[in-house]
């Protein structure tokens, strides 16, 4: 426990309080930002934004459709559907493609906001102990939905989805909605660390899936610093990632985050007091690129 | 319970016989009668066929010309009866 | 006693069987059938709405009016009722009734810009008596005013006349009904002498054409347009002609809908008195015997202030009648053919020919029906006077089915506003304040000193609200209405006067409206069945309630209350020493003494257990145990002199305890009789009496003196204000079915607030999409003298033709009186509501 | 049924893989027919929570509405609602409910065309063309109008004005003097707004807006109305009836398409002239002329 009420000693030591939360400030901004956006509408009569995450319009002309739903739409067989879906959904998509797939997870859904609130108290209580997941649940999850939305002809995920439950909630009011929110709380903290996000969520699976090609990535040039502190693994919220990068020098792995499960949250760029990672372009470095990118990719499925 | 009511017509100079033999019948009341000849009975019998047979009794009482049955109302499970309001 | 369940069935068996046996009920049954109804003591009232007089059962309970019933027994209206009457129970249970009297006070003293906070009655009367006898010594009786209701009850109605005409001498006493009744009034008693329609509604059941001259009775008369619907459906050949500036529910039945440019209704009336002489079709028998000629004055303004331009244009003046021949009327008529009325009034030859032939056809049986769209008219007067012109011409009046019928607004227009005497030029019973032997016959019946009733007129309606803008009346007493809601022209005369601060307003209601915040003084009033009532309907038909539940908290029938202001002035302060040396016995005397414990008032004992119904149930009578006698009974009775002790016959009643037993009785009432028709031999006594030579079955109009009608020829004229370029729209306005007047009581039904909360605009769809407005939109509708925000529907129960909107008035949130103008007809001074020039933008 | 799988000798790792797969797929699965079981159950919807105007019908409604709240946004008097969970409507979806919130049925139907997926049918562009539900006067016995009161307020505040509510007038047998003032709704122009529920100012409506598929009886499918077809098709589907002759005695007609045994007053001018039939007063066709003659003769 100790240990955990220092963490980021060291990097608040040496670049400031700020610097050390820098990405996590942004993140939360960003968050509530969005959300506030949603919410001027309805709030002052200033609508910059309408709608919610599911679908929304910009300036009352930008359609944006949630490509997970617009799937889950696709998966129910219905084929009627108008073409602002196809635009707002497309849209969306190459947002993410271009900026980071589960960069939703972490810069944009609220559900975050309730899971890094499970994280920090379960930190604070020490629960260690908890169910564990296959690491790909979360896809077959995303596989389920899809198949319950074919079979049963309407998207019934939706019913329960507690990302999108959670916005309308609270840009539309929200009564009952907040057990299930709870329920998702009290299962990060006492039942799976991280394991709504990391483990189950299907929309973070299918973002994972968008995110696989993206430019943008957390880079870690400078990885011979690393002092082995393992405070970047302990916040990272998709922890399995990390040590290749880190480690994989000598066996000529890149210095890049390439899988899709990494939500660019930055937090391991801000508690690393030695600067180890920074926020980058996936080729970076052309001359590795090609070449590391079958052997990453081979070693991440050993893992 | 079974609950019915009757106009009775009667002969107007046997009225005071007639209403005394409908009263010792079993659950008839006379509430009314007119110099007509007309009177006002109701039935109340827990079965339903009592009632019948009672009206058909009616027919045979000396000096009742006719009975005419107005109102009937019957309830198999009268337990609500038992609270009353 | 405790009632089993089969106690209750058996009751209600025994009651079906007497009942179908054709026998009385056993007491002890009787009472044990009411027991179902939860102990429910029911009494008959009459319905507080409209002119229509339904009669209603009240059932009380715990003090409380629980339940009503249509009156099943009622002749008018047989057990039905209108969606308001079904809502009776709830008008007296609004959660903001008002229960103590509120003064605008500052620093604990009266201030015209203080806050409104509670006062005792003494303290609110005393305040309001200090700034009456200050008007009254400074601008003398013409300082102060009064204005009364159409659905006051006849005694209140009978003791403000009494307060003001004979207590303050000021005959500044006007009824709302001057919003309403008065241009019938005028045309009544230019036409035939005497007030109020010679027929009854049984012409809904005897007639073979109805004519409905803007009266939109499906939603206003909702009981008397059931019956007339069914005369339609049932009766074979039976037609209805309906018309009106806009299409309205009343269309929905019509064989004829004639949709007709405001104002032209004059020239409509007009051709088909021309139809019918051209066409020879006019009963001449009836004519010769029974008919004057007349023209009157006209160009005569449009009754706006003398300084506006309008006024000053004027050539004639007043309505004075002259005779001319029957040639001179063909000949005054004859301008008005098929082509120049079609073209006038936008109406299509064949509408206006198939109007024309069921008047002019002698076998038809014809009554015509009129409200508001008649009466608030700047000729008003004439436009009434017509139609009596056409059925005079024929001869078709004073007949089962066959006659002109203005119907009543209010519930008691006739029998209160009317009969007793609350407008400014009248007294009880038909007298005028003009006539020396009026004057005289009511002082006598009022035992007054000789000249103590003014000769002169008072102010009308519109009158008080100049007089009080100009600081010459400062003292306004309001009860039963909500005249600044009803008022015209609310932004440049009704506010303005209401709140200079050289006046001293008291508004009596039961409710907080609009006119209670236009005031300085509020007084909280019972109302309806919390008072002994009678009301006067649109056929004649007077009748009675007594009180069923007591007024909430300290409210005050309106009698209670102008009785008691009656106690705060001495003779001498009201009519001079001059005056009361004429009757010595008087001085030092009160006006309530003089007035009210005058012997006849009081004479009538009252005690506990006075006012009781056939079946034993005793009644309260709050005013009644405050003053130590019956004095409803007392005040009808001493009315009912000038009915049969006055110069004016044909207007006589029954006794008062007659009343509480009949559904209302039709006067003349004579030897225990009702009159359905007058003026007619056989059903009319009157006739045989004035003139015992009539022929049988003969007419006889006893109303004038040498017994004949009059025929006046009013003309077309335009109206005050008509639409131009930049005010281009007609702005009409009106009621709706499910709301009463100004709302006051209707919107705090919830359920007629739900059913219509808002006033909306009426607009033709074009109309509205020359606008680029959608129906729904928030629109401005603006005049010379204000606007009003509201919405437009398009696709309402109204629909106007291009160029008109129709604009409810029952919403206090939308007062649309801020757009009206103040243009009355000079002859009744009534308001012309219908008609004035607005625009409509987009909010 | 995986452990099946692990008849050859399999490493410990690759063993308990399977062994995880096989729990996590079965949780899945639990999961997802959880989930199909409760979106069954939980897309039954009350019958008097209504969809905005253009709703697809309800399976493709619950297919395609991203259940964003554009609509709920752009309606102008803010009647609809997203349903919170544990509601008696599917999660997130929009809906109003006629007794309190009626559809206002704004001419240009704002709430459509911000509908991303078409779940509101971008088609409907005249409101009176939404069929939203069907009014249905629930209570003739209760509604006061079948009374004999007048009230008639659903007619009274319909917008589909006159086609979607009719009157129909009939005579009070009870009182004898009164006409009864009897709301017919007509499913061909009913747009089911919900503004007559609204109105209606009993305690409990007695017309009430229902979804579709309970306010609609249907005919069975084998039965065509004739007199419909016949005017479709501009004449009758079969060989036309021939002429009917009868046998009658003088002054009497037989009229094969309705009326039946006629009488005619041989001699009677009426005869002649077909428009005096139509009208019986004596002035038919020239007004003037036979006004001026009639009232010579009569009197």
């Amino acid at each position: 426990m100790a240990r955990y009420t220092v963490l980021g000693a060291e990097a608040i030591r040496k670049k400031g309080w700020w610097l050390a939360h820098k990405w996590l400030i942004l993140r939360r901004l960003s968050q509530i930002g969005i959300l506030l956006l949603f919410m001027l509408g309805p709030w002052a009569g200033i609508w910059i934004i309408k709608g919610n995450l599911s679908s929304s319009l910009l300036f009352d002309v930008v359609p944006m459709t949630d490509p997970f739903v617009f799937l889950q739409m696709l998966a129910t067989g219905f084929d009627r559907f108008a073409i602002e879906a196809v635009i707002g959904a497309s849209i969306i998509v190459v947002f993410y493609v271009l900026i980071g797939g589960r960069l939703f997870c972490s810069w944009v859904c609220p559900v975050n906001l309730v899971t890094d609130a499970s994280f920090w108290l379960r930190r604070k209580l020490d629960i260690r102990t908890g169910a564990n997941f296959l690491r790909n649940t979360k896809y077959w999850m995303l596989g389920m939905v899809l198949l319950v939305s074919a079979v049963s002809g309407v998207m019934a995920y939706e019913l329960i989805n507690p990302v999108s439950i959670l916005h309308r909630g609270i840009i539309f009011g929200m009564g009952f909605g907040w057990f299930l929110i709870a329920a998702i709380f009290l299962f990060d903290v006492f039942v799976a660390k991280r394991g709504w996000c990391t483990n189950l969520c299907p929309m973070g699976a299918f973002y994972g899936l968008l995110g696989k090609v993206s430019p943008i990535r957390v880079r870690a040039d400078a990885r011979s610093k690393c002092n082995d502190c393992a405070e970047c693994f302990v916040v990272c919220p998709e922890p399995q990632i990390i040590p290749a990068i880190l480690k994989g020098e000598k066996r000529g792995i890149p210095p890049v985050i390439l899988s899709g499960e990494c939500t660019n949250c930055g937090r391991c760029i801000d508690i690393c007091g030695e600067d180890v990672f920074h926020f980058g372009l996936r080729f970076d470095r052309s001359r590795t690129a090609n070449f590391n990118e079958e052997n990453n990719a081979a070693l991440l499925k050993q893992q | 319970m079974s609950i019915c009511s009757l106009v009775v017509q009667a002969r107007p100079e046997n009225l005071s016989s007639v209403s005394g033999d409908l009263s010792t019948m079993q659950g008839v009341e006379v509430h009314a009668s007119s110099e007509a000849g007309k009177l006002v009975v109701t039935i109340d019998h827990p079965q339903r066929e009592v009632c019948s047979q009672t009206m058909m009794d009616m027919q045979n009482i000396p000096g009742v010309l006719s009975s005419s049955l107005i109102y009937e109302y019957f309830e198999e499970n009268p337990n609500s009866d038992q609270e009353g309001d | 006693m405790k009632m089993t369940r089969r106690d209750f069935i058996k009751s209600q068996a025994i009651a079906a069987a007497t009942a179908s046996a054709g026998m009385a009920i056993p007491v002890s049954i009787a009472n044990a059938a009411d027991k179902a109804d939860d102990g429910l003591r029911w009494d008959k009232t009459a319905c507080r709405f409209c002119g229509t007089g339904c009669s209603v059962l009240v059932g009380v309970k715990d003090g409380k009016v629980v339940a009503t019933q249509g009156d099943p027994d009622a002749p008018v209206n047989k057990g039905l009722n209108c969606i308001k009457g079904y809502f009776l129970t709830k008008i007296m249970y609004g959660k903001d009734r008002l229960t103590k009297p509120l003064l605008r006070k500052k620093d604990g003293k009266y201030d015209k810009e203080g806050e409104f906070a509670e006062v005792s009655w003494d303290e609110a009367m005393d305040t309001m008596a200090d700034k009456w006898k200050a008007a009254l010594k400074e601008k003398g009786p013409s300082g102060v005013g009064m204005f009364g209701s159409g659905q006051w009850t006849i005694w209140e109605g009978y003791a403000a006349s009494k307060l003001m005409k004979a207590g303050l001498r000021s005959n500044n006493l006007d009824p709302n009904a001057r919003h309403c009744m008065a241009s019938a009034v005028g045309a009544f008693m230019r036409t035939f002498g005497i007030d109020e329609p010679m027929g009854c509604y049984d012409d809904l059941e005897h007639a073979d054409v109805f004519v409905l001259w803007g009266s939109n009775m499906a939603e206003m008369h909702p009981i008397l347009w059931s019956r007339l619907a069914d005369t339609r459906l049932t009766k074979e050949g039976c037609e209805v002609h309906v018309l009106s500036t806009f299409t309205h529910r009343s269309f929905e039945l019509a064989d004829n809908g004639i949709i007709f440019k405001p104002q032209t209704d004059l020239a409509i009336t007009n051709y088909i008195a021309n139809y019918i002489i051209e066409n020879k079709a006019y009963n001449k028998e009836f004519i010769d015997k029974h008919v004057n000629f007349n023209k009157t004055p006209t160009d005569i303004g449009y009754g706006l202030r003398p300084e506006h331009p309008l006024e000053k244009k004027k050539t004639g003046k007043g309505g004075k009648l002259t005779r001319i021949s029957f040639e001179e009327f063909a000949e005054a008529v004859k301008p008005y053919t098929l082509d120049y009325t079609s073209e006038l009034s936008g109406v299509p030859k064949d509408q206006l020919v198939k109007l024309a032939k069921v008047f002019a056809d002698p076998k038809k049986k014809v009554t015509s029906y009129w409200t508001m769209g008649f009466n608030q008219h700047t000729r008003g007067v004439w436009v009434n006077s017509n139609v009596y012109n056409i059925h005079l011409l024929m001869g078709k009046i004073s007949e089962p089915g066959n006659g002109p019928f203005s119907l009543t607004g209010q519930p008691s227009a006739c029998g209160t506003a009317r009969e007793v005497g609350t407008f400014a030029h009248r007294l009880p019973a038909d007298l005028v304040v003009k006539k020396e032997g009026h004057r005289k016959a009511a002082e006598k019946i009022w035992k007054l000193p000789e000249g103590t009733i003014n000769p002169k007129p008072g102010y009308h309606a519109v009158l008080m609200h100049r007089k009080m803008k100009d600081g010459e009346m400062n003292c306004y007493w309001q009860l039963c209405n909500n005249n600044l809601q009803a008022s015209p022209n609310f932004n440049e005369e009704s506010w303005p006067g209401w709140r200079n601060p050289a006046n001293f307003v008291t508004v009596s209601d039961p409710y907080p409206t609009v006119s209670a915040m236009g005031a300085d003084l509020i007084l909280p009033t019972a109302m309806w069945a919390e008072k002994e009532g009678a009301y006067g309907n649109s056929e004649r038909r007077t009748q009675f309630w007594r009180q069923q539940v007591k007024a909430p908290g300290e409210s005050q029938s309106d009698m209670w209350q102008m009785m008691e202001f009656a106690k705060r002035f001495t003779v001498e302060e009201a009519w001079g020493e001059e005056q009361v040396a004429k009757m010595p016995e008087y001085a030092g005397k009160t006006l309530y003494d003089v007035l009210f414990e005058n012997g006849q008032v009081n004479k009538f004992p009252y005690e506990e257990g006075t006012v009781k119904d056939e079946r034993g149930n005793v009644y309260d009578n709050d005013e009644s145990a405050h003053f130590g006698y019956y004095a409803q009974k007392g005040l009808f009775e001493e009315y009912r002199k000038f009915q049969w002790e006055g110069p004016k016959k044909g207007h006589e009643m029954a006794e008062y305890d007659a009343y509480h037993k009949a559904r209302g009785l039709r006067w003349p009432v004579l030897d225990g009789k009702e009159t359905l028709w007058r003026f007619r031999e056989g059903y009319d006594p009157h006739v045989k009496a004035f003139n015992p030579d009539v022929a049988k079955g003969d007419v006889y109009f006893y109303g004038n003196k040498d017994g004949r009608a009059n025929i006046i020829f009013g003309p077309y004229e335009p109206p005050a204000e008509s639409p131009d370029k930049e005010y281009d729209l007609w702005l009409c306005t009106g009621r709706v079915l499910e709301h009463w007047h100004s709302g006051s009581m209707t919107r705090r039904v919830p359920e007629l607030y739900r059913a219509v909360p808002d006033a909306l605009v009426y607009m033709h769809p074009k109309d509205a999409k020359k606008r680029r407005l959608r129906s729904g939109a928030k629109i401005k509708v603006q005049t010379r003298r204000g606007e009003v925000l509201s919405r437009v529907e398009t696709r309402g129960r109204n629909t106007p033709p291009e160029g008109l909107v129709f604009f409810p008035w029952f919403d206090a949130g939308r007062l649309v009186n801020k757009l009206t103008l103040d243009a009355t007809d000079p002859l009744s001074k009534e308001t012309d509501y219908k008609k004035c020039a607005c625009k409509v933008l987009k909010a | 049924m995986s452990d099946s799988a692990s008849k050859k000798p399999a490493s410990k790792g690759r063993r308990r893989f399977l062994i995880d797969s096989a729990r996590t797929a079965c949780g899945i699965g639990l999961l997802g027919l959880g989930i199909g079981i409760y979106s069954k159950s939980a897309s039954s919807m009350a019958p008097m929570a209504i969809r905005p105007p253009g709703a697809l019908d309800e399976a493709d409604f619950l297919a395609s509405c991203t259940r964003c709240g554009l609509c709920v946004r752009d309606c102008p008097y803010n009647i609809l609602k997203l349903a919170d969970v544990g509601e008696d409507v599917p999660t997130g979806t929009p809906y109003f409910m006629a007794r309190t919130d009626p559809c206002e049925m704004c001419e240009d139907i704002p709430c459509i065309p911000v509908c991303p997926t078409g779940a509101l049918d971008h088609k409907l562009t005249d409101i009176n063309e939404a069929r939203m539900g069907l009014a249905v006067v629930v209570d003739q016995e209760i509604c006061i109008a079948f009374l004999g009161l007048r009230c008639e307020v659903c007619f009274n505040v319909c917008p589909v004005r006159g086609d979607a509510i009719t009157l129909d007038y009939r005579h009070n047998e009870r009182s004898g003097k009164h006409a009864l003032f009897i709301p017919i709704v007509h499913s061909d122009a009913c747009t089911g707004c919900g503004l007559c529920e609204r109105a209606c100012i009993l305690d409990e409506a007695a017309i009430k807006i229902f979804p579709m598929h309970l306010a609609k009886g249907e005919l069975g499918k084998h039965y065509r109305l004739g007199w419909e077809k016949k005017d479709e098709a501009g004449g009758s589907l079969v060989t036309p009836d021939q002429e009917h002759r009868y046998n009658l005695p003088e002054g009497m007609r037989y009229d094969h398409t309705g009326e039946g045994l006629i009488f005619d007053q041989a001699n009677a001018p009426a005869m002649t002239t077909p428009d005096a039939t139509i009208e019986e007063t004596p002035f038919s066709s020239n007004p003037l002329e036979t006004l001026k003659k009639g009232i010579q003769e009569a009197d």
